[in-house]
C-alpha cells in the first residue's frame, strides 16, 4: 500500500555560520526557544499535517540528531504505520561508502527508501528553519495545479530579495523562472527551500542528475533549473507568516527575541491544534526566588531564577544567581549565572558558567557568543 | 539487589476536599508539575523496581491518562511495566474495597511475578526512600515483614491519624493509632517489605479473620505472633492526608532548604509530558518565590505561589500564597490571597478572593 | 549520573561471505529462526540483562537497521532513561568526514557518545551472533576478577579451535596469550568477540591506538596484544550453551536447522525470562491448507501453508501452494511457492518467487541460496 | 475526510458463556491472534479516524492490558490516541449502565474534540467498514444522523435480536427488533454516523426522555419525527452475539473463501504483540484446515481448529473442530472434537472430550 507522501528533512549540514554553537552538533539540533531544537519545527508540522513517513538525512554530527529523533515518538509518528527513520550516509551493496555531495545527491542516495514507500508525492524540507505550516494545503495547491513541483515562496521586501533565490511566476502561479540571490530582483518571491515534487518526475531527475559530473547536485543550482529547462509544471506557493532561516549568531538571537514579542509565530497555541512538540526533560519546577525579578522573558521547567531577568530566554536548568542580571540574551541549557553577574546581549551556550565578575557585552551592539567550544 | 515487586496502594482514607471530587488522590496536581503519584513511581523506579502495580481504589479514570504506557517512569516495557489494578467488584461497597480484596482479586499479578520479595508503598506520603536499601536490610535480618518508620518530634502536628509502631529495639510489638497526643513518636510510612510467600499466606489468612481486614489491619493483629522488624527511614518524608496539608506542604516547597532535599540530580522525579512551551514573563510580570510550570503567560504580581501548566495571571493581577492548577485564568487586576483554584476556571476581572485561615478553595471549570 | 555500563554492538559489517543475502542489508539485520534479524539475540540478550544504553555502530546499509532498531522500542529500550542508539560513521566537528576502519575504531569514533554515560564498564558485542547470555554474570566475573578487560571464550574443540583467536588462560582464568587462528592451538577458549572493559582502560588504549598510522584499529589484531604486553588483568569468561557466528551461507542453514532439533537455543522459553524479541509484523493468522502436510518445522504468521513442508523454517508471510514440497530448506519473508514446486536443502531469499514447474536441489548435497539479488 | 471522532460502543447484552464470565467480549480472543476489538479499532485505524474513545461497559481490566497505549492499532500517539471511557458511577447499576450515560459521565472527551462528526460502531458485529465512505455520504446527504444497514438474506439465522430498519427510499422509517421470522431483512449494524452537535442534543434530549433510554432506544423514538438516512453498507458482516454464533464465526474463517474477504492487504488487522516464537512442528504433527498463532508447539494431529499463541498440541493427541486459547496444553492420546478450551487450560493424557451439539466449554485454568 503505497504512502500518498513522505517527507525528507535535510539535515546534513553544519550551519558553520552558527558558530561554536555547533562544533558538537548539527545545526538542526540547536535550542531553540527555551525548550526546542530546530528540528522540532519541520518534524511537528510534519506530524500536524498528517505526514506519518518522514525521513531525516543526516552527516554531520548524527548521533545526538539522531538519538533525538529516535523513533519519532515526541512527534506522535510511532504508530505500527508512522516513522521518523534517520537517514545516514552510509555504505551501500553495489556502490560502497559515499558521503552525501549536495541536497539533490542526498535525496538521491535515498531512493530505495522512498521507493520502499512508493509515494505519489515527496515534500523536501530543511531541518533548520523556524516556522509553523500546513503542508497538506500546500500538498493540495500541487494536486489542484497537477504541478510536478510547488515550491512554497514568501513574499519578503525587495530589499531582502537579493539575499534569496527569487522565483518568477506568471499570474496563474507558474514559474517561469528561478534566479539565485539576483542583484536586481524581479519580483519578490523568495523560495523557502521547501518543495512537493511528483515522485516519479523527481526520481527521474535524480537519476539524470547523478550522471552528470558537472552538477552540484543541488535543487536550486541544478535540478529546478533543468525542469524549467524542459517545461515542467512548476508553481510557487505563496506562504505567509512568520518563517526564519536561523543561519548566523545574529538570526537565532533574533528568532529568539521574536518569541517575546508576540510576532506571527505562536507558540501558545492560541489557534490550537498546531503544537510544537519536543522532547520532555526530566527537570524540577521552575523556582522563582525571592529576591527575583522578571520581565519581557521566557523561561522554562528546571531553571531556577534568583536575579534580574529581562528581554531574555533561558533553556532548561538555567541557574541565575542573587544581583545577577541578564538583559536581552539567550541563555542555552544548564548556563550558570553566578551571584552579580551581568550579561546582555549574548547567546550564551550549553553548560557555560558565567563568573559572578563576569560582564558580558555591556556595549550591547553586536550580539556576543559566548561557549567553552569557541 | 534481589528480585522486587512493587505496589502502590490507593486504598486510603485520604482525601483534599472538592480537589478530590473527580479524581483520586493520587494523581491531584502537585507543585505545578506533577501527580501525587509521581514521587512514589519514581522512588520505585529510581530504586530498580520495574515492575509495580497500582492497587487502585476508585476514580481510575484520571489514572489511566495519566500513567499512560508508564514509560515516563522509566519502566522496561517489556520486561517490567505498570500494572492497573482495579477491584470493579468491590468498587462500590466500601467495607470491602480495601486493599487485600483488590490484591486477591487481582492475584495473577503477583502470582506470574518471580519476585522474592514485595514493596508496598502508599502514594500520598512523599518521600525519596530508595526501596533497595529497605529491601537489603530486610534480607539480611532474616525477617518475613519489615515495617518502615520514621522518628518524628512533631506527632502532635503532623501524621495525626497515621499509625506509630512500639518498638523493642527493632521489632515491632505494636502498631497503633497516633492520635496526635505527644510529640515523639516512631510513624509507620505505610511503607512494607514482605516476602512474595509471606504475603500470599497472610492475605489468605487474613481473609479467614474477616473479609474487612485490610493488610494494616492485619499486621497489626499479628504483629504480637509474629517477628516484623522495623526499619528507621530518616530522609525526607510529609504526609499528605488533608486538604489542609496538602496546601501546608505544597508551601513548604518554596523554602529551598526543603525543596532540595528532593530535587536532587541523582533521585530524578519522573512525570508525563504535556508539550507546553517555556513560561512567558510579560513586562508587568513582578514574580517572587514561586513554582511556575511550563505555558503559563504572566503579566501581574505573584508571590509565594505555585503555578501549575498553561495558568494566566492578567495584567496587575495580584496574587499571593495561591496554588493554581492548569489552565486556569485570573484576570486582570484581580486580588487573590490564601486560594487554592482547580482546573479550567476562571476569576473574573478585579475580582478579590481573601482565604481566611483555611485556603478558599474554587472548583474546577468555576468562573468566580 | 553516570551509568554502570554501557553496551556497544558492532553492527557495521556487510558479511560478504552471506552473499546476495547482504548486497542490500546489513549481516546483523539478516533474517534468522523464521521471525527474527540476527541482531534481536544482542539486542534482547543486553534488555533482559538489565543493560539500558545500547550503542548500535553501523556503516553498510544501515537504513533498514536504523529504522529497525528505532528507539529501541521491540526491546523495551525505550523508558526515560533506557536508549538504543544508531551510530553511524558520520562528518564530526575539528575532524571531518571518516568512515570506520576497524572495530576498534568504531568505538574510537564514539568516544563522545560513551563519555556522555560516564560508564565504569563498556560491553562490546558483535552484532551477528546468535545466543543468549546474561552479560550481567559477566559483569559479576569482571568486577570480582578486578579486571581490566574479560573475554567471553567457548571451549570449542580441538579441530575446530584453528579457526578462532584462542585465548591461552592461567589456571585463574587470566590471559597470558592471545593466538589469532593458531596451527596448533595449546588451548580449545575460544574468543567469542565478546569483551567487557573498565572503560578507563579502554579509553586509553583506543586513543593510543588511534594515534598509530600502522594498526589495523582491530581489537584482536590491536588493543589485545597491547594490553597483554603491558601486563594488564585479562580475564577469559566461560560461556557454556549455544552460540553460532552466522559467517557463511552454510552456517546460517545450519543455525535455522538447529533450531528443530532442541538444541541449546530455547526460543520457547522453557527457562523462562529470556525473551528474545523482535518486530512485530503486521500479518494474518498462519493458515494451514486441507491438503497441507507439515511436520519437523517452525513456521510464523501470515504463512498460507497448502504443501509438503518437512524440515524447514518458514518466515513471515510464505505461501506455499498445493502438492509443492519443501524439505530442509529456509523461507524467508514473502516467498511464494507455487503448486507443485519442490524445494530441497535451500535458503529462499525475500520475496522470490518458486515457479510451478521449479525443482530446486534435488541433489541436496550443499546448501543452495536463491535469490534475487544474485 | 472531515474530522471525525469515533466511539466504539461496547453496551451491549452480547454474552459468550464462560469465554465472558471474567472478560467483556470486547478481549475475547478471537481467530487465535485477535481480541473481537480488534477489528473495529482497525476499521478506526485504516479509516483515519485517529481519536477513540472506548465505551467501557464493564470488565474493564483486560482491556487496559489488551489496548496498552494504542500504538497497535496505529493512532499518532500526539494528535490521536484511544480513550478509555468507563462509566464507574453505573457499573453496577446495569439499567443506567448504557452508552449514554457513560457519554454523558465522560462528556470532557467529545467536547474537547474539534470533530464535526461522530461514529459509533460496536464491537462484536465483525466488518470491514470504510467509515470514510460512510461519512462523505452522511456529508452529502446533509442528514444529521446516519444509520449503517445490510441486507441479508437469512434473517432468521443470523443477527436474531439485533434490530432492523423499515425504509422508505434511503430514509429510515421505523427502527424494529429482528425476531426471526423473516429471512429478508435490511440489519442494523448499530454503527452511526451523527453530526457532533446533534449528537450533544440527543443525548440531553434523550436523559429528559428517560434516564434508562440508550442511544438505539433514543433513534428509534425520534426516527419518525427527524430524518435518519440509511446507508447500504455491501461488504462483510457477521454478528457474534452469542457462544454459538462466537463457534460458528470462528470456523467459518477456515474457509479461504471467507477469511480472505477479510485479510486484505490494503486494510490491515492491527493487534499488540507477544513476542512468540514461530510455531514449532514436531515429527508426528499432522495439521490441516486450521489457523494456528505464533508459540505453538504440535506433534499430534489437527483439523479444522484455531489454535491460539503458546498452546501445546502433545504427540498423538487428535483434537478436531476445536478452538483451543492462549497457552493450553493437550496432553499426549488424548482426544477432543467441537470443544472451545478457554486459556491455560490442561486436557490431560488420553482425555476423550466430545462436544455433541453445542459445543463443550472448558474453563480457563481448568484440568480435565
Amino acid at each position: 500500500m503505497g504512502k500518498e507522501i513522505v517527507a525528507m528533512i535535510l539535515a546534513g549540514g553544519r550551519g558553520t555560520r552558527l558558530e561554536a554553537l555547533t562544533a558538537k552538533v548539527a545545526k538542526p539540533a540547536v535550542h531553540f526557544g527555551g525548550k526546542y531544537r530546530i528540528i522540532d519545527f519541520p518534524l511537528s508540522n510534519c506530524a500536524n499535517s498528517g505526514i506519518d513517513v518522514v525521513g531525516v538525512l543526516t552527516q554531520y554530527e548524527s548521533v545526538l540528531l539522531g538519538t533525538y529523533v529516535g523513533a519519532g515518538t515526541k512527534w506522535g509518528l510511532d504508530g505500527n504505520n508512522s516513522l521518523a527513520a534517520i537517514l545516514p550516509a552510509r555504505e551501500r551493496g553495489g556502490v560502497g561508502a559515499t558521503w552525501y555531495a549536495g541536497t539533490a545527491d542526498a535525496i538521491y542516495q535515498n531512493i530505495s527508501f522512498l521507493d520502499q514507500y512508493d509515494p505519489e508525492y515527496v515534500l523536501i524540507l530543511s531541518g533548520d528553519h523556524i516556522y509553523k505550516m500546513d503542508y497538506a494545503e500546500m500538498l493540495a495547491a500541487h494536486k489542484e495545479k497537477g504541478a510536478d513541483l510547488t515550491v512554497a515562496v514568501l513574499n519578503v521586501s525587495l530589499k531582502e530579495a537579493s539575499r534569496f533565490g527569487i522565483m518568477n511566476t506568471n499570474k496563474d502561479g507558474s514559474i517561469y523562472e528561478f534566479e539565485e540571490k539576483p542583484e536586481k530582483p524581479k519580483s519578490t518571491l523568495a523560495s523557502m527551500g521547501i518543495y512537493i515534487f511528483t515522485y516519479k518526475e523527481l526520481r527521474k531527475y535524480l537519476i539524470e542528475d547523478a550522471k552528470d559530473d558537472n552538477s552540484k547536485h543541488d535543487f536550486g543550482m541544478n535540478i529546478i533549473p533543468m525542469m524549467l529547462e524542459d517545461k515542467k509544471k512548476l508553481y510557487a506557493y505563496e506562504f505567509s507568516g512568520y518563517w526564519k532561516d536561523v543561519g548566523t549568531v545574529e538570526s537565532l538571537w533574533q528568532a529568539n527575541m521574536d518569541l517575546l514579542d508576540d510576532k506571527e509565530l505562536d507558540l501558545y497555541n492560541v489557534k490550537k491544534d498546531w503544537k510544537i512538540y519536543t522532547e520532555d526533560t526530566l527537570s524540577k519546577p521552575q523556582i522563582i526566588g525571592e529576591e527575583a525579578s522578571i520581565k519581557h522573558s521566557l523561561v522554562t521547567q528546571g531553571c531556577i531564577v534568583n536575579g534580574d531577568v529581562e528581554g531574555s530566554v533561558l533553556f532548561n536548568n538555567v541557574y541565575i544567581g542573587e544581583g545577577a542580571k541578564v538583559v536581552d540574551s539567550v541563555l542555552m541549557p544548564g548556563v550558570l549565572v553566578e551571584e552579580g553577574a551581568e550579561i546582555y546581549k549574548a547567546i550564551v551556550d550549553e553548560g557555560v558558567v558565567i563568573k559572578s565578575t563576569d560582564v558580558i557585552n555591556k556595549e550591547a551592539k553586536e550580539v556576543e557568543l559566548v561557549s567553552d567550544n569557541a | 539487589m534481589a528480585k522486587v515487586v512493587g505496589y502502590i496502594n490507593l486504598h486510603s482514607d485520604v482525601s483534599y476536599k472538592g480537589l478530590t471530587e473527580k479524581r483520586p488522590v493520587a494523581s491531584v496536581s502537585f507543585l505545578g508539575r506533577y501527580g501525587i503519584i509521581d514521587f512514589v513511581l519514581s522512588n520505585m523506579s529510581n530504586s530498580n523496581v520495574d515492575t509495580v502495580g497500582i492497587l487502585i481504589k476508585e476514580k481510575p479514570r484520571s489514572l489511566f491518562k495519566h500513567l499512560g504506557n508508564g514509560n515516563s517512569w522509566n519502566f522496561n516495557s517489556k520486561s517490567g511495566g505498570v500494572s492497573l489494578l482495579y477491584n470493579e467488584k468491590y468498587a462500590n461497597s466500601s467495607m470491602y474495597n480495601h486493599d487485600i480484596n483488590n490484591i486477591v482479586e487481582n492475584i495473577a499479578f503477583l502470582e506470574k511475578s518471580k519476585a522474592d520479595y514485595v514493596v508496598i508503598a502508599p502514594a500520598h506520603i512523599i518521600t525519596t526512600m530508595n526501596y533497595a536499601d529497605v529491601v537489603d536490610a530486610h534480607a539480611k535480618s532474616g525477617a518475613e515483614i519489615t515495617m518502615v518508620y520514621q522518628k518524628i518530634d512533631n506527632a502532635d502536628e503532623t501524621f495525626v491519624g497515621s499509625d506509630f509502631l512500639r518498638l523493642k529495639g527493632k521489632q515491632v510489638m505494636e502498631i497503633k493509632n497516633n492520635k496526635g497526643n505527644r510529640k515523639e513518636r516512631n510513624i509507620s510510612l505505610e511503607t512494607y517489605v514482605i516476602n512474595k510467600k509471606t504475603l500470599l499466606k497472610l492475605i489468605s489468612y487474613a481473609q479467614k479473620i474477616s473479609s474487612f481486614f485490610n493488610l494494616r489491619d492485619t499486621l497489626a493483629y499479628l504483629c504480637d505472633e509474629r517477628k516484623i522488624m522495623a526499619y528507621e527511614y530518616k530522609g525526607f518524608a510529609r504526609c499528605i492526608d488533608s486538604y489542609e496539608a496538602y496546601y501546608k506542604v505544597s508551601m513548604e516547597f518554596l523554602d529551598m532548604d526543603v525543596s532540595t532535599q528532593v530535587f536532587k540530580s541523582t533521585w530524578p522525579i519522573f512525570t508525563n509530558t504535556n508539550d507546553t512551551p517555556p513560561t512567558k514573563y510579560l513586562k508587568n510580570a513582578i514574580v517572587k518565590k514561586s513554582f511556575v510550570a511550563n505555558g503559563a503567560i504572566i503579566d501581574g504580581e505573584v508571590d509565594g505561589c505555585i503555578l501549575s501548566r498553561n495558568v494566566t495571571i492578567g495584567k496587575n493581577a495580584v496574587v499571593k500564597n495561591c496554588i493554581i492548577l492548569n489552565g486556569s485564568k485570573v484576570c486582570a487586576g484581580a486580588h487573590l490571597e490564601n486560594v487554592v483554584i482547580d482546573k479550567d476556571a476562571r476569576v473574573e476581572k478585579k475580582t478579590e478572593l481573601i482565604g481566611e485561615g483555611e485556603p478558599l478553595y474554587v472548583k474546577e471549570g468555576d468562573v468566580v
